[in-house]
């Protein structure tokens, strides 16, 4: 008997649960050597922002243990360059693409928000809420429950796309910051993003970062990642999505026992570049196996 | 292309450096010098990330059995410089290794008969071997290999082999001319009659900056192999990202160390910001 | 040359600067077959209560990728039995012990704190604020900048000896946390605790733990307690104790570039008895091949 | 006691089961009955931690070259059925590891003279031969051994070496009595002669159970060998403890496994709470 993989989340039905998480993938063309696009559930592109944008200086990525820290600072293209080059690429592959943005005001946002519920490749927006407002003197919009709700209530007015909310991990209280995006209109929510740490070059006595901090992924941050999701799914109504450090299909069983309605796969596919269609055939797999008929009974089915 | 290579051979050539040749598919066969492979050096977490290693050698290896059949291979030269060449080095014939490669973009040959110039600092010498070998078909070719010591000047046998006239400094002066490499190209430039050059060169960023500089002022066209720090090796992640000749504070101009290079042209790179 | 490994922090002359971790080193005596207690800086022992107690259910620890996760329930012997069964042999070694403990009111942490002080063989005292507040609806005393200053402050009342209050990482604003320690009286600062996370039995379709959520440990988290450690070093002006996966000399060494005092090994120890020793051995072994006359110096010396 | 061993063989004695012998420092041939070790099946941190393992044998080894000189050493019985699992049985002769022990509190020897019975079931069998060779100096020994088909009943000719008379049960009848080890155990218990007895008993969480009722029921002294999950070994994590009988609600009666344990009188443990 083969399982069903499919799944529906947030009014998108994908033929499985296993995304590609944003600035892993590229913009989904990197990956067509490696993977079939179309046995993969969706894929975010890299976050995009209303000008193009450079990144941080050199080094960027540093490995720790199980893991790595990256301070790629959101280098991406811009949206007028991502519509123009990136966007065509998309209507050739039939997977749902989800467009992962950022802004640094609230105005940039809905700005963002408002362009690309008028790109026709793109079936869902993923608001990246792990950056400094500077308006409000630099504070993130990630670790403020008004300032998030602030960000997804502007975004909501000028999409009918699905709206997803990507969570920052380095708050005090998760689930607060969840129900708050919730309230502010938000379809369903992914986390998590990735814990600010630090990795220090002993003989040269500097961070190993030029940026000195950056996001830890990978699997160190999956027993984080997994209480996080299992928190906000007993306590917010909407699908979550869930994602840090999955590197298999059994990982991304657990996360969906925890609560998820699909994951994200983003470190692993450094590794694995055909990780994401590996993942998912693990799971099913596993599912056959052990005789589950629907994927989506796997959903919180934490006993 | 990602696939499972079992090793032939892994030994130590000079105290650091090690050797090792590896299966490939036959589609292989058509990498091109200065491309790169990245390789997965252990299966688990530890170390997590693949490691960049360009492609020293490749064609077809024949097993030392009489009768056996020949199949593709390739070659790395590798430094052991941490955990991730540590594990490569005790690992023994017949192991496998998940590779991903061929990747990025090589030299481009240049123009046939024109003299070639690479130079080559310590393990930087590794994919200037099968570029020497694709250009010594059409050029004449010339090496330039420095290292600190004599234990880092490699394989320049090899080199002979193919034909190549090979100029060794060491920093210590134990082997070839003491000095750095850069003084034994210059004199071999100034020394040349207006013949035209290309120049090739893959080592540490000092040397690369200052080859770039000796290149730019004679204008003669240089291409530099260059390194970065890598977590995907095919262009998803921007980590490995080095500054472009327009880099300003409003113009991001960033270019893909893995898949715009790890070769690119000299003057196309903003060698200050590096 | 020998480098100089002595250091001094809130008042305490430690022969070096590693110190064995709460809750990873028993009350001592544990460890003593395994490494000369006369080579470590000093140890703090399990954390203590007024009451002993039991812990939590089973099963209370797994493994997580290069980490662990552990919900011992601070489980101990408490303080009664503490200064019969376990201080005397704190007498037969010249290594300062430090007392761990916590409450569940403000009222049993000064309660210990006032206990702690007349206990002589206790060099200072280590006050644990990650345990919810009974009281006030068990909100956790560690994520909350004026509980946690309530906390210290009643502590501070009751013991003239130094005053070293332990940060969990769970908390959007570390530096926040730790001035209004600072401010409260705190005479030192030690971080990171344990972060939380879960793990779960895909095949049980169950938590790992028995407790559901545990504290993340090792490895996997040095780099999240670098950056803390780095971010209250920088804006707090009192010395810290780095911790947090710390496996080497060279991690030790990192941890005080990034500004911390001292060090202390937790997890390490679970893998070689010997670590604290080893660690000990390995800073002093780097600094006199780089040259460096003392280890203080290392302190907050990024550039 | 903590030492670097090195693999003398290494070998699977059954589908998924495997035997190691290792070298040991002289102080190692104290180990009692019952004690274990643990070990590092990495060196780096994947596995992070330590993995117990039960003193299957320990002595002295003639190494098979003659005039070599004999050495001590221990033997560990293991199961694959994970990562650090997996990567011992991997590992070759001459390959080192990290050991530490041996750790614990053994089996108490009981009476010279009285009957001892020995319960194993499956890879808890790996404790209880070296039990079985001190006990058979002085009583009579029998061993029921239980698991769920004939490829989990190990090593039992090595038990009637030492002259010990083994019972074997599996749950699927492929080797011995079809049942679970336990009824062979009763109808012994149930034929012999009001002879005394001791009961010593390895296996998993269930048929420890069963076994110290049965043993409780007819009031026979029974010691329990259990596992836990273990950071340390030694105490100080509290990870692996288990729930002594005094245990309730308001009396924390925890025994910790690693450093009380493993070995447990049956009737010092609260076992409804386990
Ligand atoms: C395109 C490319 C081609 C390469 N080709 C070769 C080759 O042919 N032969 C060869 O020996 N090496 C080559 N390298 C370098 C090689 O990838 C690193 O030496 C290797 O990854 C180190 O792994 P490790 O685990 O042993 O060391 P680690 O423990 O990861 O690091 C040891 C030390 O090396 C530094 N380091 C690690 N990776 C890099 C890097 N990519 N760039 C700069 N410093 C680094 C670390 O900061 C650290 O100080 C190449 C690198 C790139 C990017
Ligand atoms: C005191 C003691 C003595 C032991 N003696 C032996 C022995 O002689 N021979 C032998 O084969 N095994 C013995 N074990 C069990 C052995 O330690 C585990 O099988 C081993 O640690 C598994 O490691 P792994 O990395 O292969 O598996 P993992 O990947 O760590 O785990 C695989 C599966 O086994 C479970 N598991 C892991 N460790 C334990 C544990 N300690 N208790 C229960 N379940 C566990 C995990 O939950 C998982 O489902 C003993 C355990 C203890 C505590
Ligand atoms: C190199 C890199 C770049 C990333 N860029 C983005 C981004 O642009 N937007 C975003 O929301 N998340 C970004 N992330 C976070 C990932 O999408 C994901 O949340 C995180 O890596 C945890 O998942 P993982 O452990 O599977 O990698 C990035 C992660 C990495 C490693
Ligand atoms: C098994 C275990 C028990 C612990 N118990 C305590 C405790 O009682 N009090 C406390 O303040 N910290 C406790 N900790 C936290 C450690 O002291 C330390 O902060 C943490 O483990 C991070 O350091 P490490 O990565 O070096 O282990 C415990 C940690 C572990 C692993
Ligand atoms: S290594 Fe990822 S973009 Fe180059
Ligand atoms: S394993 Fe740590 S106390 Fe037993």
């Amino acid at each position: 008997m083969r399982p069903d993989m499919g799944i529906e989340i947030a009014g998108m039905k994908l033929r499985n649960p296993v995304i590609a998480a944003s600035g892993t993938f590229g913009y989904g063309a990197e990956f067509a050597p490696y993977l079939d696009l179309e046995k993969i559930g969706a894929f975010a592109t890299k976050g995009l922002s209303l000008k193009p944008r450079g990144g941080n200086p050199l080094p960027r990525i540093v490995e720790t243990p199980g893991g790595m820290l990256n301070a790629i600072g959101l280098q991406n293209v811009g949206i007028d360059s991502f519509i123009a080059d990136k966007a065509p690429f998309l209507r050739t592959v039939d997977t749902p693409a989800i467009a992962n943005f950022f802004g640094n005001t609230v105005e940039e946002y809905a700005e963002m928000a408002e362009r690309l519920d008028n790109v026709a490749e793109i079936a869902a927006l993923e608001v990246n809420i792990s950056c400094p407002n500077v308006k409000e003197g630099g504070i993130l919009f990630g670790t403020d429950p008004a300032q998030a709700a602030a960000v997804v209530r502007a975004c909501r007015r000028m999409t009918g796309k699905p709206l997803i909310v990507k969570l920052s991990p380095n708050v005090t209280d998760i689930v607060r910051m969840a129900s708050a995006c919730a309230d502010a209109g938000a379809d369903a929510l992914s986390l998590i993003n990735t814990l600010t740490g630090m990795a220090i070059d002993l003989k040269l006595r500097r961070p190993a970062l030029a940026n000195i901090t950056g996001g830890l992924s990978g699997p160190a941050i999956k027993p984080v990642a997994l209480r996080m999701v299992w928190q906000v799914a007993r306590s917010v109504k909407l699908p979550v999505i869930g994602m840090g450090g999955i590197m298999s299909g059994t990982d991304a069983l657990e996360f969906m026992l925890a609560g998820a309605a699909a994951v994200q796969v983003g470190t692993a596919s450094f590794i694995n570049p055909g990780a994401l269609q590996k993942i998912a055939e693990e799971m099913e797999k596993w599912l056959s196996e052990n005789n589950v008929e629907s994927v989506r009974s796997m959903t919180g089915a934490l006993q | 292309m990602q696939f499972t290579s079992m090793i032939l051979s892994n030994f130590q050539i000079s105290p650091g450096y090690w050797r090792m040749r590896l299966t490939a598919p036959r589609e292989f066969g058509h990498a091109e010098p200065g491309q790169f492979i990245m390789l997965r050096t252990s299966s688990g977490i530890d170390p997590l990330l693949r490691r960049p290693f360009g492609i020293f050698d490749a064609g077809l290896h024949s097993p030392p059995q009489t009768g056996a059949a020949s199949h593709p291979f390739f070659e790395i030269l590798y430094k052991v410089v941490g955990k991730g060449t540590s594990l490569l080095s005790s690992l023994h014939e017949n192991d496998l290794l998940d590779v991903l490669g061929p990747l990025g973009k090589g030299f481009d040959m240049g123009i046939p008969g024109e003299e070639k110039l690479i130079v080559g600092g310590g393990v930087g010498l590794a994919p200037l071997y099968l570029l020497a070998r694709e250009l010594v078909k059409h050029s004449p070719v010339r090496l330039f290999a420095g290292g600190r010591s004599r234990d880092d000047i490699l394989c320049i046998t090899e080199f002979e082999r193919l034909g190549v006239e090979c100029y060794v400094a060491t920093e210590d002066g134990s082997l070839g001319e003491c000095g750095v490499v850069t003084e034994a190209l210059l004199k071999r430039l100034d020394s040349r009659n207006r013949q035209k050059s290309a120049i090739f060169a893959c080592g540490p960023h000092g040397m690369l900056d200052a080859v770039s500089k000796i290149a730019s002022e004679r204008s003669i066209p240089c291409q530099v192999s260059l390194e970065g720090y890598m977590a995907c090796g095919v262009g998803a992640c921007l980590g490995c990202v080095t500054p472009g000749k327009n880099r300003t504070a409003e113009n991001p101009d960033f270019r893909c160390v893995c898949a715009e290079g790890p070769v690119f042209d000299s003057r196309e790179l903003g060698w200050g910001n590096i």
